[in-house]
């Protein structure tokens, strides 16, 4: 008995399936190896599809433009960002972070000599690929400096809010 | 054991649904024990994803909590914070600008869109139709990218503060709006044609989950739940709030549109549906009386963080969320920045309650179309884990880690990899 | 019902003592008051008479008695909630990862 | 001993095998393109069986260990015989003349009554009610499937299926018999689904309700088991019905002559054509079109419906022959 919904299939049938297939079509049979290819550039992944302007990403943090003010740390619901007294600087760990915001819209930023309005400090970017085995690998926690600085510099400290 | 078991199973078997299920999405235990295909005893039990969430955000200042409350649940990311907003708003006696009043209601209807196709695609799945789940899926994608075009994230939309929004709605958000409305008052029709005349459709939805007046009021059922069963309640309408005050919502009940009510999942599905439709004209309305002006109250969080602090009152926050009321109540006492009160009542808190009296005499392959016909979101609904070892101690999370971690090594030591 | 502004909703407010925590139950009138009464017998421990189902509603069957997780007068926030987060050093540190 | 009977005993299943296994890909993967989605590769049953094997199999604490370890074996088996009676294109079924279209409907019954006699050693309460399920199913739809082989055997006056696949049958009879047997063919083509448990009438394995039921319990090696099994019988099924109905020979269709060597290819990729074709319209387009039955409403839809259809096709039919 023909219904509706089996003419919608016939239908879908001939159009373009609508899965967009990221990174490739079917699953590698060996995903380090087509990793390793990606990058040496023998073999191209698809596009993802573009993010909008107001997307919200991995935060970028810009430590020359940071004032200490700890104003993101005070409306951080989810205290993804830990304070460091040695450099009064903060450390923004990805893992934590829900991606709300928050952060950017409550920074003051810095006036730099020779610039009208202050930049802020903190600011989304448009980056989403964010997965990683160890929560606690360098690309998922932004630091204030570079690493051999910020940890040579100071005792590990369980200062934190 | 074994021998009692076969005795019990000449008779009567006991069925447990969840706490994992393919049928529940989240975990809740149904234990349901069957006589052939009848349903004969049925006990629901809550509390598996209790988190006190409640308390977390008595602990934090009021625009943590805020966004706090957004995590509750994935799918009501708007539905929280707007009850939230509502209620702290009415404790701290601050007036939203109109214009952030209009964006907002377009936000809570966009998402009420795509609650909606979500839930058709769920309770489709549940009767083993999976390509009509895909297909509502599909057509779910384009209210995800309008909301991800206004406000950034395709879930999670960090859109709202109190006394006001955080982000304005341009003109070309207002094409893509158009646009967008164009295209779900074509797949209302089509969902129509493909829902409501399927014949396996009707069969499996008419006259399962009956849920009849009295027993919905008795019941505290609400949402699309209770209007399918022909009770006129919607928060939009009995105590209109924001841009909802200048609209005329009214509820949608199947005794309008079909002339009859019979409050089973048919019903419920005809609700949605049509309700799809009426939030289309909302967003409509919104967006041609958009008004102008500013978007927050206070601007500055700063600011808005040391008026609560001064500030004493309490509040209840009512907004119709796409399954039902979600009510916050707030409690500020002027001694810090966040609530000292908060507790979340959520919609299926209350229409859960409606399992026990409709599962029983219902038959085994009727169970997940009343599990999922209230659209159950149970993250909402439960919000203090324990986990205790054999001399009664009390576990946090690294010595649990280490467990797990050191009894994967056992296993792995005793298949010899 | 079915009109705008045509629903009330009615707050109620009880002082009870704290010796003396029993209020009767609206079950009886509203058989969807048991889920909110049981949330409050198990939260608070006011005892409702004539509350047909006490079993636990959130909390685990073996929660212990006469510990209610809502009374603030006996533990406050800090009790009930715990940080789990750790600075990174530290857990570098406790990795023995080379910092730097 | 011959060369022939080797290449039956080893090769044919081996073929059956890897058919039944082809025609799923093709099936999975048709029916994801009716969904828009990409779907799996067309080897991905290859991969899910290798992957199956190399699983460990557990057996469950309460389950009768013996039978649940049988059953998987006796429902392949069942299929793989099936597959020995059907004739394929032009060259004669392996088993002619040891069996006949009665013994057809007894290995179809077997296999779904292996099944269900695994769900019931497996002890899970999930597994028993998939089980129960599974009987009522099988009472429901063997009366329409016998109605239709009684049919054939009046019109051909035997039961034997070569016979049968020589003719085509609708050159038998006139317009009323006409009528008759595609009333007969819709009864058919309903039975098909419910005997290979797809949708609409999965009803025994599903898995929104009981968590997979029959096969709730089953991993590693006899789960693969049951999965070939499933996807061997899908084939032999469907490739009963084109010799039952279909057993128009590409010469004869087109009136063309070949040799002998390139005949056989010929009529023998003509009859998989045709196979494939019946599979994607009786199994693949239905399976994604419909939603799952009630057991009740499935046994009712074929104790009134189906077997009307069929019990009056058959009285068509035997108003023409007699």
């Amino acid at each position: 008995m023909p219904t509706k919904a089996m003419f919608l299939m016939i239908r879908q049938l001939l159009q373009r399936p609508f899965t967009n297939p990221f990174p490739v079509k079917y699953a590698p049979k060996n995903v380090t190896k087509t990793i390793e290819k990606v990058k040496l550039g023998q073999m191209s992944i698809n596009n993802p599809i573009p993010v909008p302007d107001g997307f919200r990403g991995k935060l970028k943090y810009d430590p020359e433009r940071c004032i200490g003010c700890r104003l993101c740390i005070t409306v951080c619901p989810a205290n993804a960002m830990e304070w460091i007294p040695e450099v009064r600087k903060i450390r923004h760990y990805v893992t934590r972070c829900m991606f709300c915001g928050l952060c950017v819209d409550v920074c003051p930023g810095k006036k730099l000599p020779g610039e009208t309005a202050p930049v802020k400090a903190l600011s989304m970017s448009k980056e989403f690929l964010l997965a990683d085995y160890d929560k606690y690998s360098d690309n998922l926690i932004v630091e204030p400096t570079s690493k051999e600085q910020s940890l040579n510099n100071q005792e590990p400290s369980s200062d934190q809010k | 054991m074994a021998n009692d078991k076969v005795s019990k199973i000449s008779k009567r078997y006991e069925i447990p649904i969840g706490p994992i299920h393919p049928a529940l999405k989240e975990p809740i235990r149904v234990e349901a024990e069957v006589k052939g295909e009848k349903v004969v005893k049925v006990d629901v039990k809550r509390g598996f994803a209790h988190r006190g969430i409640e308390y977390m955000g008595m602990k934090r200042n009021a625009i943590q909590t805020l966004y706090l409350s957004e995590r509750i649940c994935g799918i009501c990311s708007i539905s929280h914070p707007y009850a939230f907003v509502l209620a702290s708003e009415k404790a701290l006696g601050i007036e939203p600008p109109p214009r952030a009043q209009y964006i907002r209601t377009i936000i809570a209807e966009l998402e009420r869109i795509h609650s909606h196709i979500l839930w058709l695609g769920v309770v489709a799945h549940e009767i083993g139709f999976d390509p009509i789940l895909f297909w509502t899926w599909k057509l779910r994608e384009k209210v995800l990218d309008v909301l991800e075009a206004i406000t950034g994230n395709r879930i999670n939309y960090a859109m709202y503060m109190i006394g006001g929004v955080r982000r304005d709605i341009k003109e070309s958000h207002i094409l893509a709006l158009r646009d967008m409305i164009d295209y779900y008052r074509k797949a209302a029709d089509q969902m129509k044609d493909i829902f409501l005349s399927d014949p396996i459709y009707k069969a499996r939805t008419k006259d399962v989950a009956k849920l009849s007046q009295d027993l919905a009021l008795k019941l505290n059922i609400v949402g699309p739940t209770a209007r399918a069963a022909g009770l006129r309640v919607d928060i939009r309408q009995d105590i209109p709030y924001d841009a909802y005050a200048d609209i005329d919502v009214r509820a949608v009940v199947p005794q309008d549109i079909m002339g009859e009510v019979n409050g089973d999942a048919y019903d419920a599905t005809l609700v949605r549906i049509y309700e799809i439709e009426q939030s289309l004209d909302i967003i409509e309305y919104c967006i041609n009386n958009m008004p102008e002006g500013k978007l927050l109250a206070i601007p500055n969080y700063v600011a808005l963080l040391t008026t609560i602090r001064k500030t004493q009152g309490e509040g209840i926050g009512a907004h119709e969320a796409p399954r039902g009321e979600v009510i916050h109540y707030v409690k500020y006492d002027g001694t810090r920045d966040g609530p000292v009160v908060w507790k979340v009542i959520a919609p299926s808190y209350n229409n859960i309650n409606c399992w026990g009296p409709l599962l029983l005499g219902a038959e085994v392959a009727d169970i997940p179309v009343v599990i999922a016909f209230i659209d159950p979101c149970l993250c909402c609904n439960d919000r203090i884990a324990f986990v205790k070892d054999e001399n009664g101690r009390v576990l946090d999370y690294f010595e649990i880690h280490n467990m797990s971690v050191n009894k994967t090594m056992k296993i792995k030591r005793m298949l010899g990899v | 019902m079915g009109t705008p502004w045509g629903e009330v909703s009615v707050t109620l407010k009880f002082d009870v003592p704290k010796s003396d925590l029993v209020v009767p139950t609206i079950t009886d009138l509203m058989m969807g008051a048991e889920t909110n009464e049981r949330e409050i017998r198990e939260m608070l421990g006011v005892e409702f008479e004539g509350l047909k189902n006490k079993r636990h509603l959130f909390l685990p069957d073996d929660w212990p008695e006469g510990k209610y997780p809502w009374r603030k007068d006996e533990h406050g926030v800090e009790d009930m909630i715990k940080y789990t987060h750790k600075s990174v050093t530290e857990i570098r540190a406790k990795r023995g990862e080379n910092n730097g | 001993m011959t060369l022939a009977t080797i290449f039956y005993a080893i090769g044919f299943p081996l073929l059956g095998i890897i058919l039944g296994l082809l025609y799923k890909g093709i099936d999975r993967k048709i029916s994801a393109r009716m969904t828009s989605r990409i779907g799996p590769p067309i080897r991905q049953p290859f991969w899910d069986v290798g992957k199956l094997l190399i699983k460990e199999t557990v057996v469950p604490e309460n389950a009768v260990a013996w039978i649940f370890n049988v059953m998987p074996i006796v429902a392949l088996a069942s299929s793989m015989t099936l597959l020995l009676y059907i004739p394929f294109g032009i060259i004669k079924a392996p088993l002619e003349g040891y069996g006949d279209l009665v013994v057809i409907l007894y290995l179809l019954t077997l296999q779904a009554l292996a099944m269900a006699i695994g769900g019931f050693s497996a002890g899970s309460p999930f597994a028993s009610v998939g089980a129960q399920r599974e009987m009522i199913l099988m009472m429901s739809y063997e009366m329409p499937l016998a109605i239709v082989i009684t049919g054939f055997a009046l019109i051909y006056k035997s039961f034997s299926l070569s016979t049968i696949a020589l003719t085509p049958v609708w050159t038998l009879v006139g317009p009323v018999g006409w009528i008759g047997l595609l009333l007969l063919l819709a009864a058919l083509l309903i039975v098909t689904p419910a005997e290979l448990a797809k949708l609409p009438f999965d009803i025994a394995e599903a898995e929104t309700e009981i968590a997979e039921g029959l096969l709730s319990e089953y991993s590693g090696r006899n789960l693969a088991l049951f999965y070939l099994s499933d996807a061997v019988r899908s084939f032999a099924m469907v490739a009963l019905e084109v010799a039952l109905f279909f057993p128009f020979t590409f010469s004869q269709g087109f009136g063309l002559q070949f040799s002998e060597p390139v005949s056989y290819i010929i009529e023998g990729l003509w009859f998989l054509a045709k196979v494939l074709i019946l599979y994607i319209l009786a199994v693949t387009l239905v399976r994604t079109s419909f939603a799952r039955f009630r057991i009740e409403q499935a046994s009712r839809l074929f104790w009134t419906y189906v077997n009307i259809m069929a019990l009056l096709g058959l009285i068509l039919v035997a108003l023409e022959v007699m």
